[in-house]
């Protein structure tokens, strides 16, 4: 039970860490991969809220294919940017 | 300047929602929800229609639904009007997907050639990851998972590909295909449910034993054809977004 | 605790909408504000020293506490339709994009391109 | 074929078989709008639940005089709109397949919860619309506001259901009745917020500029007639007959009503480009409508919403069509565009004068039941206002059809050989369902008993003592 708790409260004050950083970040890039970050936290959080389907879901596609997309967006930028 | 404005500004919002939410006795603190006071309470005991005490694994059959995930079986079932239009919502956003990339005739390609580790691992992993979607909703009626991460997982298998091997694209029209046979045959298993029970989306089959595989009527093959269709639309999106355009 | 960090991650994230000029930044903080909004729902279920929502040969009878399954229903709708509307919104900046050739709302709302 | 979900489904399963069957998408559209135009009017009225839950605990449709002669109307204005601008449906059939869907989903449900996926299938669909401007930046900022404005409605949804502890609306109205409304300012508000980001009020609106000012013929008549009349009859159920509010809210709610009225009206005056006069005019009646509900009019409100998005269908499909083909709506360069186009003419003409209020025309009708309203509510404040409102609607409209219609004389840009250049043809479709619909106007206009007695749901909701959500109460829980 303890135990549980510190690792809520570890969570918590990440999830807060990493949304500031998210959103302060100069860099898009940066800024992205603190946003999966997140998601994985979040994936954290719902375990400790004894959600399991929401966690599988969340971890699939919060920080799995959302990341994915925002990169390949990222690249195709990147690319028209190059020329 | 702007940034102090939006601070204080949020900081008042903040406030406000803080003291509305927690000043309020009626709104439980967290971890002291008493479920008797939800409708939940009759979902824990499947008891919306038929008069239930306790649902116990493995013994318990044919009740009003037939899951052992308490989740599932309000996702497919109590409330499958919901997911139909959650699915919906999907095929919205990757039809607007398509409409604003699909056109596009590029391919966006890595500076890096993947190199050989990677692409044959690629090729080895994917039916393994593609497998395990299936089994994910399959089994979502006893498991955690279900259709939606079951169909990403999919989806995401097909990325895997895409990332050994930057000239692969998968045939979209066969997903097409797929996404528009398990988006219908969704609306006609409802529809035959209205049809023979007065009920749109009536669990009409024998919900079995709970626990076994084969139970739980509509669930599993209601969230077989969400699986499917959120597998083909999300690879469907995925594949749009390595579109670029044409140099000129 | 967790959920007083749901409710800050929400304003954290209208804090980036408002303040970022970057579309991708402001994607990103739409989806900040959507994952806060998902743990504050499956917080409001919460119910401590309560079973996954789930029945197995483990916890196999309906008589046990478990947490309240319906706010996780909805928040399996809730990601996906977050899902969804990211998507759209890169295709979309993907197309702003090519139109202003830059990404910064200040830079493109003086643009027209009639 | 009496239950409602097939007004919802058929759509839905049209629009994913649209997409296996490419070649006849544009056929699908027309047969699922015609199915539902039909179909409004053999289904009967009553509560429909789900999958056979009851319900609280299941999902269920509501289909009582209110949401009968919503979806009676919405879906034949949608038929009649996309039968006027045919030739513009293809591209987005089965985008406007799913849309018909969700604007259904949205009139019929009795669930909360389910109001917000309608919602947001309803939302992406504008969203997706809207990009056929090919303007990204003003859909960018309409998809920010819209998906943050749901994301609020879905807050303050989840702290009602931590409260009562359900999503029925039936239900939570019910609990409600018998609970301090005092302590629910916070989610009610936040509820507000997102449905008013959708409905056009200030200061919710910053992406209707973009997005209306720049839609064409199908798609700035749709969002003005089908999706601003399908949210705000949403708004009405929700704020003027589910939730219960507090005398504070209702002040709030007034006060943003009255000052969208009045800034939109505003607005408007100052504006040249007819879209743009629309659009503003738009948000002004989206402003008086929701204070009507809020103010607990249903009724009148009803009728005046019915003139402003019956008319707006004609004017927006007028406007867009303009603009198409001339490539511009300033009215100052279409000076006189009327009088070669005699019958869109007085069509825009009918619809115009009929919004202001002007006797001999529906809105007349309309305007004097929802003053008299205000004045049985000794509300005379909020009827001062509405009726300065409609001194300046009266004077820009007024402004607008004389340009409209007499050739420019002197002037760099506007003689009349420009007139002539900017030439627009109007199809037949277009110049029949306009006037069809300008005569409905008149008619209803001159003899006002027509209205009552001919549209059944309306007289329903003339008689039935409170016209709404009653039958799940009745039916127990």
């Amino acid at each position: 039970m303890r135990l549980i708790s510190l690792i809520e409260t570890i969570t918590s004050l990440l999830l807060i860490l990493l949304a500031i950083l998210a959103v302060s970040s100069k860099k898009m890039i940066t800024s992205i991969i603190y946003l999966s970050f997140l998601s994985m936290l979040a994936v954290l959080s719902f375990a400790i809220m004894k959600a399991p389907d929401v966690a599988v879901t969340e971890a699939v596609i919060g920080s799995g294919l959302v990341t994915a997309v925002f990169l390949f967006t990222l690249l195709s930028m990147k690319k028209a940017g190059d020329e | 300047m702007k940034r102090i404005a939006v601070i204080i500004l949020l900081g008042v919002l903040g406030f406000f929602i803080f003291s509305g939410i927690y000043s309020n006795e009626a709104f439980t603190e967290f971890g002291n929800v008493d479920l008797n006071n939800r409708v939940s309470n009759k979902f824990i005991t499947k008891s919306v229609t038929d008069e239930n005490d306790i649902v116990e694994f493995g013994k318990s059959s044919n009740l009003e639904t037939g899951s052992a995930n308490y989740v599932t079986s309000i996702v497919v079932n109590y409330r499958s009007f919901d997911t139909l239009g959650e699915v919906t919502v999907l095929f919205i956003s990757s039809l607007g997907v398509a409409l604003l990339l699909g056109t596009l005739g590029g391919k966006l390609t890595h500076k890096y050639r993947a190199n050989f580790i990677l692409r044959v691992g690629a090729k080895t992993i994917f039916p393994l990851i593609a497998l395990t979607g299936i089994y994910i909703f399959i089994h979502g009626h006893l498991t955690p998972g279900g259709g939606f991460p079951g169909g990403s997982m999919i989806a995401s298998a097909v990325l895997l590909l895409y990332l050994a091997d930057e000239n692969f694209r998968a045939k979209m029209s066969s997903f097409k295909l797929a996404e528009s046979f398990a988006g219908s045959l969704y609306v006609l298993i409802g529809i035959f449910g209205l049809l023979t029970s007065g009920y749109f989306l009536n669990n009409f089959m024998n919900t079995g034993v709970i626990g076994d595989l084969f139970s739980a009527g509509i669930i599993p093959i209601v969230y077989v054809l969400v699986g499917l269709k959120v597998g083909s639309e999300l690879t469907g999106i995925i594949t749009d977004f390595l579109k670029v355009e044409v140099d000129e | 605790m967790i959920q007083y960090v749901s409710i800050v991650l929400m304003l954290i994230g209208i804090y980036g909408l408002l303040i970022d000029r970057n579309i991708i930044k402001i994607i990103v903080a739409l989806n900040i504000f959507e994952v806060g909004l998902n743990i504050f729902i499956v917080s409001v279920g919460f119910v401590s020293g309560g079973v996954a929502p789930i029945l197995t040969s483990v916890n196999s009878n309906s008589a046990l506490i478990y947490v309240d399954p319906l706010p996780q229903a909805l928040v399996l709708t809730s990601i996906v339709i977050g899902l969804g509307t990211t998507a759209l919104a890169l295709a979309i900046a993907r197309k702003m994009y090519n139109a202003y050739n830059s990404l910064d709302l200040d830079e493109i709302g003086g643009m027209d391109n009639d | 074929m009496t239950n409602p979900v097939l007004l919802i489904v058929v759509p839905l399963l049209l629009a994913f078989l649209s997409v296996a069957l490419k070649n006849n998408k544009k056929q699908l559209l027309f047969i699922a709008a015609v199915f539902n135009v039909v179909g409004v009017f053999i289904i009967e009225n009553g509560s429909y639940v789900i999958g056979g839950f009851r319900a609280p605990y299941g999902i269920n449709l509501n289909l009582d005089a209110y949401s009968h002669l919503a979806v009676l109307v919405i879906n034949i204005l949608f038929l009649l709109i996309i039968t006027m601008s045919n030739e513009k449906t293809k591209e987005f059939s089965t985008v406007l397949l799913v849309a018909l869907a969700g604007l259904n989903g949205m009139l019929l449900t009795g669930d909360l919860f389910n109001l917000f996926v309608f919602l947001e299938i309803v939302s992406i669909t504008g969203y997706i619309l809207s990009t056929e401007s090919k303007k990204y930046k003003y859909s960018f900022n309409y998809l920010i506001l819209g998906t943050i404005g749901s994301g609020l409605y879905l807050f303050g949804l989840i702290i009602l259901y931590a409260i009562f502890g359900s999503l029925n609306m039936a239900d939570i109205s019910f609990k409600m009745l018998s609970y301090d409304t005092g302590k629910l300012v916070v989610p009610i508000f936040l509820m507000f917020i997102g449905l008013a980001v959708e409905a056009k009020l200030i200061p919710f609106n910053g992406w209707v500029r973009g997005v209306y000012g720049n839609a064409n013929s199908l798609i700035g008549s749709l969002f003005a007639s089908v999706y601003a009349g399908t949210i705000l009859f949403v708004f009405g159920r929700v704020f003027g007959q589910v939730l219960v509010l507090s005398e504070y809210l209702v002040a709030v709610f007034v006060a943003i009503g009255v000052i969208t009225l009045i800034a939109g009206e505003v607005a408007a005056f100052s504006k040249n480009k007819i879209r743009e006069i629309l659009l503003f005019s738009s948000i002004a009646q989206s402003g008086l409508v929701a204070l009507l509900f809020v103010t607990g009019l249903i009724f009148p409100t009803v009728l005046q919403l019915l003139n402003n998005i019956i008319t707006k269908a004609v004017m927006f499909t007028i406007a867009g069509k303009i603009s198409d083909d001339a490539d511009t709506d300033e009215a100052d360069k279409l000076k006189g565009i009327f009088a070669n186009n005699k019958i869109i003419g007085v069509s825009f003409t009918v619809s115009a004068l009929s919004l202001i209020g002007l006797p001999l025309f529906y809105g007349f009708y309309s305007k004097i039941n929802l003053l008299l309203g205000l004045f049985s509510k000794i509300n005379y404040f909020v009827a001062a206002f509405i009726l300065l409102a409609t001194i300046i609607e009266g004077a820009y409209f007024i402004r607008l059809l004389v340009k409209l219609w007499t050739p420019g004389e002197e002037g760099k840009e506007s003689n009349i050989k420009f007139v002539t250049d900017r030439k627009v043809e109007f199809d037949f479709n277009k110049k029949v369902i306009a006037f069809m619909l300008s005569l409905i106007i008149l008619l209803a206009g001159i003899s006002p008993s027509l209205v009552k007695t001919n549209l059944f749901a309306m007289n329903k909701l003339l008689n039935e003592e409170n016209p709404s959500y009653m039958f799940e109460l009745k039916g127990g829980m």
